[in-house]
């Protein structure tokens, strides 16, 4: 009796690949060791705090480049028990993650010192959020996908609120917040049915089952229900029309620097998350998908551009045209969804891959000479503050320039680069309909950057504004983003062979 | 037997939801979702769930409430809502159509699976075999996921820290 | 000399650019002289090879000198080539001949005139131009030549650019010549694409063999005939002659009397054999077109009170003859009146020049008369042209417009008829300007005044170098006959028909052949009548204008040339202005207004959408529950259930 | 010959280790890399970069003119890189008789609108911007004349609309801005059809003879074999893009607004080069990659031709502002271009190729004395102007010679290039040439009535005092000149060069097409020598 | 007893869910006070958790029982982060209703 009880409680503890976890690790551990030794010391001299969080998201991203050659080597695998996938698609995310997190560490330090409320609290949400965003795009299992899209969530929504000063940045919270929470809710909703369907909420079992299970249709209304759901969840996360609403309130809410994060590290993650979850977990209902993920990418193309252009706030033009870019990796995924899940596969997954990475780099940069502006006209951030910033800071205005331009997909810049992929991908698939609204809806869009570098370079400010003053560390994340902006538009080849190995992963 | 209780409970569950919508006053408000609480709670017992019942009753009805109410009267929120005015017109309809929209779909596609759902053995729920279970599962397969919900909370605590630390101005004053 | 004709062209090339580079410095009156000076060189050469070309035998007188590949591609193989042949070589001869004596002539005449080396460039590049039109070896480069004169002659009209009826005189002339051009470009097209070469040679063998099928043939010697329409002020096309007068008067000596109108009868001359091929409507049409341009020009010139309007429809009106001639096949005919018209047409309007001259630029023969008194030289010489043309024997216009005449009657008596009415009102119109302007009663004096004369105003004779000219051309108008005489029993056999012996290997293919017909047996006769013509039109002018026996009969509607001209003009600025308005108009408000509205569009779309973010947290849930409803619907209705 | 533009082509008939073309690009490039790193404050040393760097990008330029040979109808120079393995894009540059003058047109125009044009900046500082924007769009544009790789050619034809935009909104005059975005939103609109058609041609054509991805452009217009309904959609895309840049009505408003509110320099490189990618494009991206679809639709662009020709003249004709009028007289010569280019016989296409230079030369010089007329009397209202060849005849001289040759009067450059067009077209198309060449009776109509308003009668007040041609703008203004009356006379140096390529074109054209040239009976008789 | 007689499917036990997630989200598209709206959130996530159970049920495996404890767990965090962010607002603002926060809008 007992012996069957022993018998029965003998329980073998899963095995931790604590190296191929390391990423993460040096994320959390980051986080956790700034919180605790910040709270025991004063506050850290100069930009520490900034440089600290930088330093660990380089460590953590180094760390998933030295990995890259043990998958490429050995391929994919899963990690503790399929909790995670241990694939170049992940790495590569968190890879773009950790570069974005760097960059925005380094334009915060400056923001916060400024308001004169430098902390370690932010920082290590940063991290914790980019630990977040590293679990959703690994995630092989909807549950720990739904607990890194909360990590994440969570710590934007405070993020979001954190300047105080400002009733705007508090109103961005809360609105991003209850939408946020309403958005989980029908993601986790959409886990239960697909848990419903499958009796499993691990992807590689779920796709398992199909593979075993005939489908008829309709048989698998949960399912397909389940999908819709997940859809629902991380379309706003993504911020896809019609699920974009909080988008241009809390982009121009919310602390330049947090925008910046979110752009970059929030989009990325939640689209490397749409991709586990399509592409990856559903490729047998890819038809299913398709059309739904097509009219997204449409309707986000075009409201997205459409809305950009007649707006007169700079933040807010950037949050739309945010929405028209995330049309555009929508056009990416619609692609790969032609033969997901096949052996042979197309462009697609590559080319989001790609343009969630350049995208995070273009749009850090932007904001970040958003913040150095909105600063110098005390927080104004609408295109009159722009206007003869060439005259005063011909240097910010030119990376400013560089960074429209490539949004608005100039060749030479990355943004050329990533827009080509995913059409190139469309259009492989012989979706040219989408390849080319999205191209002509790029066109609207271009509107909107020119706009903006009308009032840089040919207005001059009608009232007396001072020189914006480019702290050293906001200027160098500047650089960066515009160098690499321009060095990858020039010779983007190695950039793409990387992203083409994401083709193979974890099933 | 089991029905009664089925029925009973949903009875509860879905007059402390009602209420929670309807209820002018924040706290009866959240009195209506103690008893959602409870309901559920019910059905998480005939559902052989007992540990989750118990956490539910715990958790939720016990923490996550009492917080509720506690924020209430710490912001002396509790002045009645009047629900009567509705500044957007299109709103409540829009609510219903959206609400009805979203149950109906769904129990359209819940019933159309029902003789498809996959069926098991159900789970041994005798003595304390449904905790032994979810602790297995729990430290075995989903130990990242628990490990997780750390990092979690450690978000949680920050975040509140955060926000409600008194920044430079406030201090001031 | 044959192998340099090309230093026809050269000797005024040269003139041009020097006095482009020079010309400033050189100033009044030298660069006159060296205008004069390389005209007066190409007209040597050009009699050099004339005499080159008589001690050939008549079949050989064709050389083709080559100086480069023009326009050479792929099957299209043009040269700067030129072509010397009897015909060529005859209108140098005459075009240079009389070239020169006009740039003497202007030498004087321009004297004072602040852009007197202007001017010269102007006329050396006109002679070079009108050289390279008749020495071409094909079609292009004779296009080259017929646009080139055709620019100069806008040049020259609007010379005086700061009058505004100069320069729309110029424009004019030059925007109806290119109506022509049309028709020329077109012949040009037509010929490559059915012979795959321009070229005279490769063009009229065709023809003559017979390689080319009749329908081709017509429509290339028609379109041709367009274009010499435009260049010789045919009907409908004559508008801008006589605007052209604006210009000084040795330009309208030689560009619109002497030489250049004439390139259309040159050019139909040069193409016979394709009109030849033609179908037999095609020279009947250019016969009627010139008749009737002839009459109509004649009955407007009989109203006209510019001395040289009068002039300038008289030009018309034996420009008419000439293609009554090359539509009836006279081409020796139409080449013949074509050097004689030069000769006592050119005395005319320079007589007309050193009258106005003398008149300190008084054009109206109204406020003229009695001159013959205090400019004996001109009038005289004036009088000799004004015999010539009205065909009184034995002047030179007596014998070639006999011969058109002759022709004419072969052809149709009709034609005929015409070309006798003409005749007399030619006759009419000349004595009437003659008597105006030499005789009765000198009307100057009264006018004195206007001509701001200072004191006493008094007409003067012109100087020495521009009476030379006049006197030169006076015995060519006279004795230029003698080129073509007839074969009456008075000539000599040695004499008779020169001019046609000369170009009979290039016209044989088209000469129409009348020995054998009536009219030819009869042609005493017809010179008879013609004479009689002339003489009626005489007396008729001195009875009304110097004896005064009957009013003049100078209806409105002849001083105003049938108001063609001003309904045309009021057509192009009624009209023509609205339509080209309208299609202005269509531009910027329907093709540009349609892209600027897509801007529009999209904005407003814009607006209208952004009213859907209230910026209120409910509507956006709102919003987001609408697309969940819409996504469910899809997967759970479009999909799975249904 | 066939051969001669596919494996011929690639290796060059006179191979040069020096990779030329490549310099073509990178050296203006460079020179503006350089400007933008000089300090502003030395606003003198601008020009002097900007002046050198484009002297000898023409120097070379013209001496490619000499090194070129006639002799191979391929392309020749070439220089072939891998660029973007991952997509099968090279660094692919080469040049053929097509694109030969265009090149030595580009190199010979910059120096001149960089050295003899004055921005009139007020402010000397913006003198950095503007040589920097200028030999960037120098760059960009010798680029998309050089290209022989499907992606590179977009990347240039799309690169150049940034310097020109800014050369524009940034120098340009009253209502710049407005039609800068115009000219930048219309020509990107052509471009996303082109775009996508790209990407369609380099699918297809894999599984349609290729056999791999590749934006070669030999590669797939030699290899590949489209289904007729599809080749014709793909070119159709490329047809928009370029029918915009040319452009053909009625795709052409942008161009009247942009030429007219550009600065000098800007109009003239727009005018003389920038319009030329179009109509190039549709040589060398249109009939070359689809050679049925081209011939199936000549019809619809021969009608077009025709259209813009006469539609273009009589806008013309009506305009009040006297660039604005030379605007709209491109309109109507690019459509004598496009005439040529779809009449598929040798002269034509010979004719188009030589008048898109010709074009470039005399309308780039009209825009520069519009532009000193400006300068002058601070107007293009043809109204405010009168009588301006009494007070300054040698300038008005110098216009009327090049109103001559954009009228098309023989014996200077414009007459060659239209009567080779319409001669050539008259074989395939008689009918639009018959309407079309009314086309130069209404040229001589606008330009005519307009010089007589601006030039002749007694100056006003206003223009009595019209300074005379200053010797710096007569050195400008003589090279324009020289080669008006120089190619006017003496084409074949030019001829010569252009033919082969075209014949090898036309030859390509009736190999994968049933297509055949029409020949004119040749009929030789006597011509005794 | 007709009620006695019949057993309580799974379905049954989702249908309520989905009733329940229905309501929820209504709740929050009706109701001013972000509290309220807090606890219509809480409405759905309960919804969830009973689907969970009923099939972890039906299938047997403890998996979807697990489901509901991380649930708890991001409940638990979110109501507490959302309370904070509430609090720091409210206590500027005294007695604000999501209508009341509107300023940025377009």
């Amino acid at each position: 009796m007992s012996s069957a009880i022993l018998a029965q409680d003998v329980f073998t503890t899963p095995s931790v690949e604590w190296w191929s976890l390391s990423p993460i690790i040096a994320l959390v551990s980051g986080a956790l060791l700034l919180l605790v030794v910040g709270a025991l010391t004063p506050r850290w001299p100069g930009n520490c705090y900034a440089f600290y969080t930088a330093l660990t998201s380089a460590v953590a991203g180094g760390l998933a480049m030295m990995q890259w050659d043990d998958i490429s080597d050995e391929g994919a695998s899963t990690l503790v028990r399929g909790a995670l996938a241990f694939d170049t698609l992940a790495q590569f995310l968190t890879i773009t993650v950790c570069a974005a997190t760097l960059l925005v560490a380094l334009i915060t330090g400056d923001e916060l010192r400024r308001a004169g409320d430098d902390g370690p609290e932010i920082y290590a949400l940063f991290l914790t959020a980019a630990a977040g965003a590293v679990v959703m795009g690994a995630a092989n299992d909807l549950i720990v996908l739904f607990l890194g899209l909360e990590t994440l969530s969570l710590a934007l929504y405070v993020l979001a609120a954190s300047d105080r000063e400002r009733t705007a940045s508090q109103e961005s919270g809360i609105k991003y917040f209850v939408l946020g929470g309403f958005a989980s809710a029908f993601f986790l909703y959409g886990i239960a049915l697909i848990y419903g369907g499958t009796q499993s909420t691990n992807i590689s079992e779920i796709t398992q089952s199909f593979r075993t299970s005939v489908l008829i249709d309709g048989q698998d209304s949960l399912v397909l229900a389940g999908i819709a759901l997940l859809i629902v969840g991380l379309g706003f996360k993504v911020a896809a029309v019609p699920f974009h609403v909080w988008t241009p309130d809390v982009y121009q809410g919310a602390p330049t620097n947090v925008t910046a994060f979110m752009a970059s590290v929030g989009k990325a993650a939640a689209f490397a998350a749409m991709l586990r979850v399509l592409v990856v977990a559903m490729p047998f209902h890819r038809d299913d998908w398709r059309p739904a993920i097509w009219v997204l990418a449409l309707l986000s193309l075009v409201v997205g551009s459409v809305l950009a252009i007649v707006q007169s706030d700079v933040k807010r033009m950037l949050a739309y045209s945010s929405v028209s870019h995330a049309g555009f990796i929508l056009v990416g995924i619609e692609a790969a969804g032609h033969d997901a899940g096949e052996s042979v596969v197309g462009d697609g997954l590559p080319s989001v891959m790609t343009y969630l990475l350049l995208y995070s780099v273009l749009t850090v940069g932007s904001f970040a000479v958003v913040s150095l502006v909105a600063r110098n006209n005390g927080g104004d951030t609408s295109l009159a503050a722009f206007s003869g910033l060439a005259k005063r800071r011909p240097t910010l205005a030119l990376g400013l320039t560089v960074f429209l331009l490539a949004q608005a997909g100039v060749p030479l810049t990355s943004g050329f680069i990533a827009k080509w992929g995913v059409i190139q991908a469309a259009v492989e698939q012989e979706s040219y309909a989408i390849a080319i609204i999205a191209m002509v809806a790029a066109v609207v869009a271009a509107f909107l950057y020119l706009r903006i570098m009308v009032s840089v370079w040919l207005q001059t400010s009608d009232q007396p504004v001072g020189t914006e003053s480019i702290p050293f560390a906001t200027g160098l994340a500047i650089t960066a983003a515009a160098v690499f902006t321009l060095f990858v538009g020039v010779w983007p080849d190695w950039l793409l062979g990387a992203t083409e190995t994401v083709t193979n992963y974890a099933r | 037997m089991q029905m009664i209780v089925f029925v009973l409970a949903s009875l509860m569950v879905l007059t402390g939801a009602v209420s929670v919508i309807v209820m002018k006053n924040p706290v009866h408000a959240a009195l209506g979702l103690v008893l959602t609480l409870f309901g559920v709670a019910v059905h998480f017992v005939s559902l052989d769930a007992h540990f989750l019942a118990a956490v539910q009753v715990i958790v939720y009805a016990g923490a996550i409430v009492v917080l509720f109410l506690f924020v209430i009267m710490l912001l002396g929120v509790d002045k009645s809502e009047d629900l009567s005015i509705e500044p957007f017109p299109i709103q409540r309809p829009l609510a219903i159509v959206v609400g009805g929209g979203i149950i109906g779909l769904l129990v359209a596609a819940i019933v159309r699976a029902r003789d498809t759902i996959a069926e098991g053995t159900p789970l041994e729920s005798d003595g304390d075999e449904n905790i032994r279970a979810l602790a297995r599962n729990l430290y075995g397969d989903h130990v990242f996921a628990f490990e997780l919900t750390s990092i979690l909370l450690i978000v949680a605590v920050a975040g509140t820290v955060l926000m409600t630390r008194k920044s430079k101005k406030e201090v001031g004053k | 000399m044959l192998d340099v004709i090309w230093l026809i062209p050269a000797f005024p090339l040269a003139g041009f650019i020097l006095i482009l580079l020079f010309g400033r410095k050189l100033g009044e009156p030298k660069a006159g002289f060296l205008a004069a000076t390389m005209v007066l060189a190409s007209f040597v050469v050009s009699v050099g090879t004339y005499f080159d070309l008589l001690s050939m035998d008549a079949h050989d007188r064709h050389h083709v000198e080559t100086l480069f590949s023009w326009v050479p591609v792929s099957s299209l193989q043009i040269n700067m080539a030129f072509l010397a042949d009897p015909l060529s070589i005859a209108m140098c001869l005459f075009v240079t001949g009389v070239g020169f004596l006009i740039h003497l002539f202007a030498i004087g005449y321009m004297h004072g005139d602040p852009k007197f080396s202007k001017f010269f460039l102007y006329l050396n590049l006109f002679v070079l131009s009108m050289t390279l039109l008749v020495l071409g070896e094909n079609l292009l480069v004779t296009f080259l030549g017929w646009e080139g004169v055709g620019t100069c002659s806008y040049f020259l009209i609007s010379f005086w650019h700061t009058r505004d009826s100069a320069a729309t005189a110029g424009k004019k002339a030059f925007i109806t010549n290119r109506i022509g051009d049309w028709g020329f470009m077109l012949a040009m097209f037509l010929g490559f694409e059915a012979v795959g070469s321009v070229s005279y040679g490769t063009l009229n063998g065709a023809a003559e063999s017979g390689a080319l099928a009749q329908s081709t043939a017509t429509a290339i010697a028609l379109l041709l005939f367009v274009g010499a329409v435009g260049k010789s002020a045919q009907l409908p096309l004559y508008l801008w002659l006589p605007d052209a007068m604006e210009g000084p008067t040795p330009v309208s000596a030689l560009i619109h009397a002497a030489t250049m109108v004439t390139a259309g009868v040159f050019l139909m001359t040069r193409m016979n054999p394709m009109l030849a091929a033609a179908s037999d409507y095609a020279p009947t049409i250019i016969a009627w077109v010139g008749a009737i341009t002839a009459l109509f020009a004649a009955t407007i010139a009989v109203a006209q009170n510019d001395i040289k309007k009068v002039l300038a429809y008289s030009t018309v009106s034996q420009l008419g003859y000439m293609f009554l001639a090359v539509g009836s096949g006279a081409y020796v005919a139409a080449i013949f009146h074509m050097v004689t018209h030069a000769f006592f047409k050119a005395l005319m309007f320079l007589g007309s020049g050193s009258v106005i001259h003398g008149m300190h630029e008084e054009q109206d023969m109204r406020k003229m008369g009695k001159l013959i008194k205090l400019m004996p030289v001109t009038a005289s010489t004036f009088i000799v042209g004004w015999l010539a043309i009205a065909g009184v024997f034995p002047f030179s216009g007596f014998w070639s417009k006999d011969e058109i005449l002759l022709f004419a009657l072969v052809k149709s008596p009709a034609l005929y008829a015409i070309g006798l009415v003409t005749a007399v009102l030619t006759a009419f119109y000349m004595t009437r300007q003659v008597i105006m302007v030499f005789f009765g009663e000198a009307k100057w004096e009264s006018h004195a005044e206007e001509h701001g004369a200072h004191g006493e105003f008094k007409p003067h004779e012109s100087p020495p170098i521009m009476l030379f000219p006049l006197v030169v051309l006076a015995g060519l108008a006279f004795a230029g006959g003698i080129i073509q005489l007839p074969s009456f029993g008075i000539v000599p056999e040695a004499w008779r028909h020169k001019l046609e012996q000369w170009l009979e290997p290039v016209i044989e293919a088209g000469e129409a052949h009348i020995t054998d017909t009536g009219a030819y047996d009869n042609k005493a006769w017809l010179a008879v009548v013609a004479s009689a013509c002339a003489f009626a039109g005489i007396g008729a002018a001195i009875a009304i204008y110097a004896k005064h026996k009957a009013k003049p009969i100078e209806p409105k509607i002849l001083a105003d040339a049938w108001k063609y001209d001003s309904t045309v003009s009021a057509f192009m600025g009624g009209p023509g202005r609205k339509a080209f308005d309208a299609v202005a108009w269509f531009d910027k408000t329907i093709v540009d207004g349609a892209v600027n509205g897509t801007g529009k569009l999209v904005q407003g779309t814009g607006g209208q959408i952004r009213k859907l973010q209230t910026g209120n947290v409910r509507n956006y849930a709102g919003i987001v529950g609408v697309g969940v409803v819409l996504l469910l619907t899809w997967f759970v209705l479009g999909r799975g259930v249904l | 010959m066939v051969r001669a533009w596919s494996g011929g082509a690639v290796v060059s008939a006179a191979p040069v280790d020096f990779p030329i073309l490549s310099m073509l690009v990178f050296l203006p490039a460079a020179g503006a890399l350089i400007i933008i790193m000089l300090s502003k404050r030395r606003p003198e040393l601008m020009k002097l970069v900007a002046g050198i760097t484009s002297v000898a990008t023409g120097a070379m330029s013209i001496w490619l003119l000499d090194a070129f040979d006639t002799q191979n109808d391929g392309y020749q120079f070439v220089s072939k890189h891998p660029w973007i393995e991952q997509w099968g894009i090279s660094w692919h540059l080469g040049v053929d008789g097509i694109s030969l003058f265009l090149i030595v047109l580009t190199g010979v125009l910059f120096p001149l609108a960089i050295l003899g044009i004055d921005p009139h900046n007020e402010d000397p500082a913006q003198d950095k911007p503007y040589f920097a924007w200028l030999l960037l769009l120098e760059a960009g544009v010798m680029g998309s004349f050089l290209s022989l790789d499907l992606f590179l050619f977009f990347v240039f034809f799309e690169i150049v609309l940034v310097p020109m935009y800014f050369l524009i909104g940034g120098w340009g005059y009253e209502g710049r801005v407005q039609a800068a975005t115009k000219f930048f939103l219309f020509t990107m609109i052509g471009s996303a059809f082109m775009l996508v058609s790209i990407m369609a041609t380099v699918f297809l054509a894999k599984n349609n003879g290729v056999g791999h991805i590749t934006f070669d452009l030999v590669e797939i217009a030699e290899n590949a074999s489209f289904a007729a309904s599809t080749g014709r959609w793909l070119f159709f895309g490329f047809a928009v893009a370029f029918a915009v840049k040319v452009p053909i009505f009625p795709l052409h408003t942008w161009l009247p607004d942009a030429h007219t509110q550009a600065p000098t320099a800007g109009s003239v490189v727009l005018a003389g080069v920038m319009l030329k990618l179009g109509t190039y494009g549709l040589l060398r991206f249109g009939v070359y990659l689809f050679p049925e679809a081209a011939h199936w639709s000549r019809a619809i662009w021969l009608t077009l031709a025709v259209v813009g020709i006469m539609y273009g003249a009589i806008a013309a004709t009506m305009q009040k502002d006297l660039k604005r009028l030379v605007a709209y007289s491109s309109v109507a010569h690019l459509g004598f271009i496009v005439l040529g280019t779809f009449a598929f016989t040798t002269q034509a296409i010979t004719g188009s190729v030589m008048q898109m230079i010709n074009h470039g030369i005399s309308t780039g010089a009209l825009f520069l004395l519009v532009g000193m007329i400006y300068e002058r009397r601070h107007t293009r209202q043809i109204a405010d102007l009168n009588g301006i060849q009494k007070a300054a005849p040698i300038f008005a001289a110098g216009f009327m010679v090049v109103m001559l040759s954009s009228i098309g009067v023989p014996g200077l450059n414009g007459f060659v290039g239209e009567y080779l067009i319409l001669t050539g077209t008259f074989l395939t198309a008689r009918w639009w040439v018959v309407v079309a060449s009314t086309g130069v009776i209404l040229a001589a109509l606008y330009l005519l009535w307009a010089y007589q308003r601006v030039f002749h009668g007694e100056p006003d007040e206003a223009n009595r005092n019209f300074p005379e041609l200053k010797l710096k703008e007569a050195a400008v203004l003589l090279p324009f000149i020289g080669i008006i009356v120089f190619t006017g006379v003496y084409p074949k140096p030019m001829l010569s060069r252009i033919e082969p390529s075209v014949k090898a074109l036309i030859a390509h054209v009736e190999e994968k097409t049933g297509f055949v040239e029409p020949q004119p009976k040749q009929t030789q008789v006597e011509n005794d020598e | 007893m007709i009620l006695a007689m019949a057993e309580p499917t799974t379905t049954y036990y989702m249908i309520l869910a989905a009733v329940l997630f229905g309501i929820g989200a209504t709740g929050l598209l009706v109701r001013r006070n972000p509290l309220i709206m807090f606890m219509c959130v809480e409405l759905m996530l309960n919804a969830v958790n009973l689907t969970f159970v009923a099939l972890s049920n039906r299938f047997g495996n403890i998996d979807g029982q697990t489901a509901v404890f991380f649930v708890m767990v991001v409940a638990a965090a979110e109501v507490v982060v959302g309370l904070g962010i509430v609090i720091s607002i409210l206590r500027r603002r005294p007695g604000a209703t999501a209508d009341d926060l509107a300023e940025l809008k377009g």
